[in-house]
């Protein structure tokens, strides 16, 4: 039998897997970029990315627990302007790079998309759900169809690339916002972004363990609501998704690809088994599908809706 | 991560050294699993989280090193015996030991700069059974950390008020042709690691140098201790000649809190709101 | 030093820990209330019961996966009155019984209540919030304000027992929910109901593996959610909080407490560490609080808050 | 669970063996970290999950036996070789073999009624070497279960169509006056299990018998299968005299799947929608 293919189309772009490294994961420099394109990813987002410089939250930001990690990074960024100086030149990465854009209006999305718009990004993301950052996200009410139609069809007008949205596991009719997404002009939907927010307590310090108290979950927690949601979306709309939450094996990839996904994010399984895990991914991915006569990523999407 | 804590577990202070005007070491009663070069993340509950390095180490004991620069080190020199510090790790990858300073075959050097002996402290004890030739740095006298923690160390100031007038990097000329050493193991100054760097590639002596990055989430996902595509806080602290001789942004840039790209010396001048 | 007091009091009904077994785990029938509390819970509930009878989602309900369960048994049970006729004398139980009642509509919860009225439960639970059970809960619009207060009021007019709410984590604003309870004329919270729902998918079976597709998620990866909804809940109303969600060690009960929980719960442990696990989480704590010179749970109760 | 499968792993259906009018066996080739008595649940996607004992066992197959009995059950004898069934387990504790069965200086004897057979079936082969007597019932000759899988088995059925008339159990008073059993295995209606176990409590002989209950979890927390404060998947299947002696539900109430509580006979009776 032959080798599985593994490219995607996403948006026109071509991929040559479909494993995509998430928004604030190692995206800082392009240094790190073209470490994570050599460890085998098909493509990379950015660190989300504001018009103006975010500190972000004190430290600590990030804390694993058994079932995954908590995180409120709180956008930390240097802002648009200097993230355009940083991210230069893209053809150096081998791999098609994701812009990641947040703002509190509108208005602020389009600004930083502006900035960005000679870098040579091959899409862009909005992620209107983070839930541990005030003024941003779902902490901004950016998690109803109303605003999501809102900054959708903003930033549609202000750039042609292919604008992802990012979507929340907490919001229950997820396939509305999806939708809404789409009818404003999305051209793809990742799914998902943290879910809680939740708190881990030191009880020895008698104090919530984030400087923020609370925190996105991701990693092995969320990994079946993440696919529930792909599963939700998938039946909602007919732009591809990029399913995103817990996937750390290639078991877990095919799984969130049945539920309806056309890429996959591999975020805290960084954490887990290191940053070649994106190869690890895609061999294991390879050796599944030979067994069980899978061609490519294509046949496989959204087969667990039959 | 291997025998370590991946969550702060809160640890009691039980005994507090002064070290020199700016600098105490905070001791705990605690059997770390700790390799020389690895560091630790220290939670004050309720301000903000650092990185340090094992200074003091033993089979139910280890200490830390802790200069005043910002914030959070200052709180920490407020603190007292019986306060509780949270301490999550080791992380990251140590010194490495070859075989010829094992066997006393190679001679090493240890080069420290400022509060960077802090990192080297541990390393030396487990060199010290070996030819060993440790120096010293600081700006004066009153700033120097371990001058007496070890018999055979020579010392240099930036002002002259002890030992050798300039600095550490100035001697090493001279201490390898006598000594030939086959590793120089540094930590200091960013500037100072570059020159030492530099030197050892022109000698083809083995180098390795124990990084600063300001760190968040200490566990290689967050891309914020970046170096050139490498994580400090995982892939470092300490990097090799080859891995060092690839780093452009050694010696030279670094990145603040938000990620903004600056070189090392405002990366140095640069204080938490 | 003595040994610190674990008992607690719970609108009135003393504890002689602060452990309590959730709805759903094991309380089909009183042979297993007497195992339960047998094994150290300091108070039971008993499987949720509506009007009728009800067989609930076919098999597969629950499954479990590597951060807790996955379920959508579909409230099984057989229905007020044969409820009424197996928990008869519950004098026999050496612990305080609380009976979970579910209905679609605020009468169909009174109707249970008066059904149940003669069997000496020591308080009547309202879980308005399971998220995969068509007609009941989220699924029933039973998570707002409004709906909550209904349901409440009418109870309330209906029985001197005190009454438990118990909320979904997936309500963001958690805080309000509680609130509404309690102005409504609830005694306790209980925080939280499953998390999702969530999906899992066999990948060779192409199909999601429970028969109802979806389901809620407890154990481990709910446990930071839920103590950040205790956190939040704490914050809101002064009535006590049962804590329950993830909870399999005495450090995670401590937590809990510390969180704002006068009670914790404790159900998806009983899978991974025996029916014992209540004594042995309050063997934890017991040698937790002396190390740490807390004398009673009052003491610790949302010191985190501080 | 130690070694088994937390989820259902789906498996191929290597092979199919018509047992009696209505029932067969499926084997699959894989390694089961089984003891007899445990039991597995097998999944039909789409369709439902029950439990199984494991009636054939080697070191890279395993086999259950399937009585046709409601809707899965009928499913399962439509499919073919090559089909696949999700497997998780095996859960639960099994038979006990105690000292004097394993070194030969003590009887057991093996009861089987109908299709609870095919939770004997293991035992038995594990116990072959010993001396053991084996008695199998069913209401008739074709519904006979394993009757040439033994040399030595003595067979009974309702009518008298093989084997003597009568039940098994009719037997054991002048079996047990010749092997003077130490302990009755026993696993098949809830009704003879019951007999066997009266006659052992008289005769002071040890009995284990394996239960059925309507089963959801399988991993004992829902509580459905409870008899009497046990959960038969996690306490049982199997029980010995003690646990038995304390379960007044033991041959008299079961639970329907909504968890009402009905005779054993009633329970029989029953069928899924
Ligand atoms: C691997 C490693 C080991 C270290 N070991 C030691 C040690 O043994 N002894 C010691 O005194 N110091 C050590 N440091 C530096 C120490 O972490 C900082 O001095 C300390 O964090 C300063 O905090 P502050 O709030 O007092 O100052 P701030 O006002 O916050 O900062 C002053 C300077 O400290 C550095 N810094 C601040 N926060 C961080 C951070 N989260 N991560 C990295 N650098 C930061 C920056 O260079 C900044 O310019 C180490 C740093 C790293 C990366
Ligand atoms: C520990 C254990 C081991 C078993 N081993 C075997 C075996 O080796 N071979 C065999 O043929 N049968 C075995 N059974 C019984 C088998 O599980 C049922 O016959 C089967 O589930 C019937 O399913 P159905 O859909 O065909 O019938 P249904 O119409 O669903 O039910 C008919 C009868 O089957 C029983 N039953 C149905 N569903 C379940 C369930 N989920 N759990 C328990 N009982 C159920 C009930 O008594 C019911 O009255 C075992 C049961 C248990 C508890
Ligand atoms: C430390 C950390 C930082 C994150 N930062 C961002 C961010 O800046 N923008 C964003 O859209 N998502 C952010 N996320 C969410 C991730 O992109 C991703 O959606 C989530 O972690 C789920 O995927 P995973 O389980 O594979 O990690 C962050 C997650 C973590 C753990
Ligand atoms: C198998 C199962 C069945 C449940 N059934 C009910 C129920 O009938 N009523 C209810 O209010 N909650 C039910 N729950 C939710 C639990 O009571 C509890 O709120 C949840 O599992 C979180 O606690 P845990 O993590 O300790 O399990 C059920 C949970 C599980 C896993
Ligand atoms: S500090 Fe986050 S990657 Fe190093
Ligand atoms: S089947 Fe759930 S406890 Fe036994």
């Amino acid at each position: 039998m032959t080798t599985p293919n593994l490219t995607i189309d996403l948006c026109g772009t071509k991929l040559s897997n479909p494993t995509v490294l998430p928004s604030g994961f190692l995206g800082t420099s392009k240094s790190l970029l073209k470490r994570v394109a050599d460890s085998g990813a098909g493509a990379a987002t950015i660190k989300s990315v504001s018009f103006e410089a975010r500190e972000g939250h004190k430290n600590p930001t990030v804390i694993p627990f058994e079932a995954g990690l908590l995180n409120a990074v709180g956008y930390s960024n240097p802002g648009a302007e200097e993230t355009a100086r940083e991210f230069t030149n893209l053809e150096d990465v081998s791999i098609p790079v994701i812009a990641s854009v947040i703002g509190t209006e509108a208005g602020d999305f389009v600004r930083v998309v502006d900035k960005l718009s000679a870098s040579g990004f091959s899409a862009i993301e909005l992620p209107l759900s983070c839930p541990h950052t005030p003024g941003f996200g779902l902490l901004a009410g950016q998690g109803t169809p109303e605003s999501t139609k809102d900054i959708v069809s903003a930033v549609r007008k202000a750039t042609k690339l292919p604008i992802f949205v990012k979507l929340s596991p907490n919001i229950l009719e997820i396939g509305n916002l999806a939708k809404a997404a789409e009818d404003a002009g999305a051209n793809a939907i990742t799914a998902v972004n943290t879910l809680g927010p939740g708190m881990i307590i030191n009880i020895e310090a008698r104090n919530p363990v984030l400087s923020y108290r609370v925190g996105g979950v991701s990693g092995q927690a969320l990994r079946p609501i993440a696919t529930r949601c792909v599963y939700d979306i998938y039946e909602a709309v007919k732009i591809p998704i990029i399913g995103t939450g817990g996937i750390s094996t290639g078991r877990h990839a095919i799984e969130m690809i049945m539920a309806g996904a056309a890429a996959i994010g591999v975020g805290t399984g960084i954490y887990e088994r290191g940053i070649d895990i994106f190869s690890k991914i895609c061999r294991e991915m390879e050796t599944w599908m030979s067994e069980n006569n899978f061609n490519n990523i294509n046949e496989m999407t959204g087969i667990a809706h039959e | 991560m291997s025998n370590g804590f991946d969550q702060p577990v809160m640890m009691k202070i039980d005994k507090i050294i002064n070290e020199s005007d700016d600098t105490k070491s905070f001791m705990f009663r605690h059997n770390l699993d700790y390799k020389p070069g690895q560091f630790i993340m220290v939670w004050l509950p309720g301000i903000d989280e650092k990185p340090f390095a094992v200074s003091y180490y033993g089979d139910d004991f280890f200490g830390i090193t802790v200069l005043v620069r910002g914030k959070s080190t200052k709180y920490m020199h407020s603190m007292g015996v019986g306060e509780q510090l949270g301490i999550r790790g080791p992380f990251g990858h140590g010194f490495s030991i070859t075989d010829n300073i094992k066997d006393g075959s190679g001679n090493a050097c240890v080069i420290g700069g400022g509060c960077g002996m802090a990192s080297l402290t541990v390393l030396i004890e487990s060199l010290q059974d070996n030819n060993t030739t440790i120096l010293t740095g600081a700006t004066t006298k009153t700033t120097l950390l371990f001058k007496n923690r070890y018999k055979d160390i020579t010392i240099f100031t930036d002002d002259g008020s002890e030992g050798s007038k300039g600095y550490p990097t100035d001697a090493l000329e001279d201490l390898h042709k006598e000594n030939s050493y086959s590793i120089i193991y540094t930590c200091g100054p960013e500037i100072m690691m570059s020159k030492v760097y530099e030197f050892c590639k022109k000698h083809n002596i083995q180098c390795e140098a124990s990084l600063e990055r300001y760190m968040k989430c200490g566990i290689g996902i967050c891309g914020q201790c970046v170096c050139d595509g490498q994580m400090v806080c995982k892939d470092g602290p300490v990097f090799d000649s080859q891995a060092l001789g690839k780093m452009s942004d050694f010696g030279n840039y670094s990145l603040l809190k938000s990620g903004q790209k600056v070189s090392i010396n405002d990366y140095g001048k640069w204080k938490e709101a």
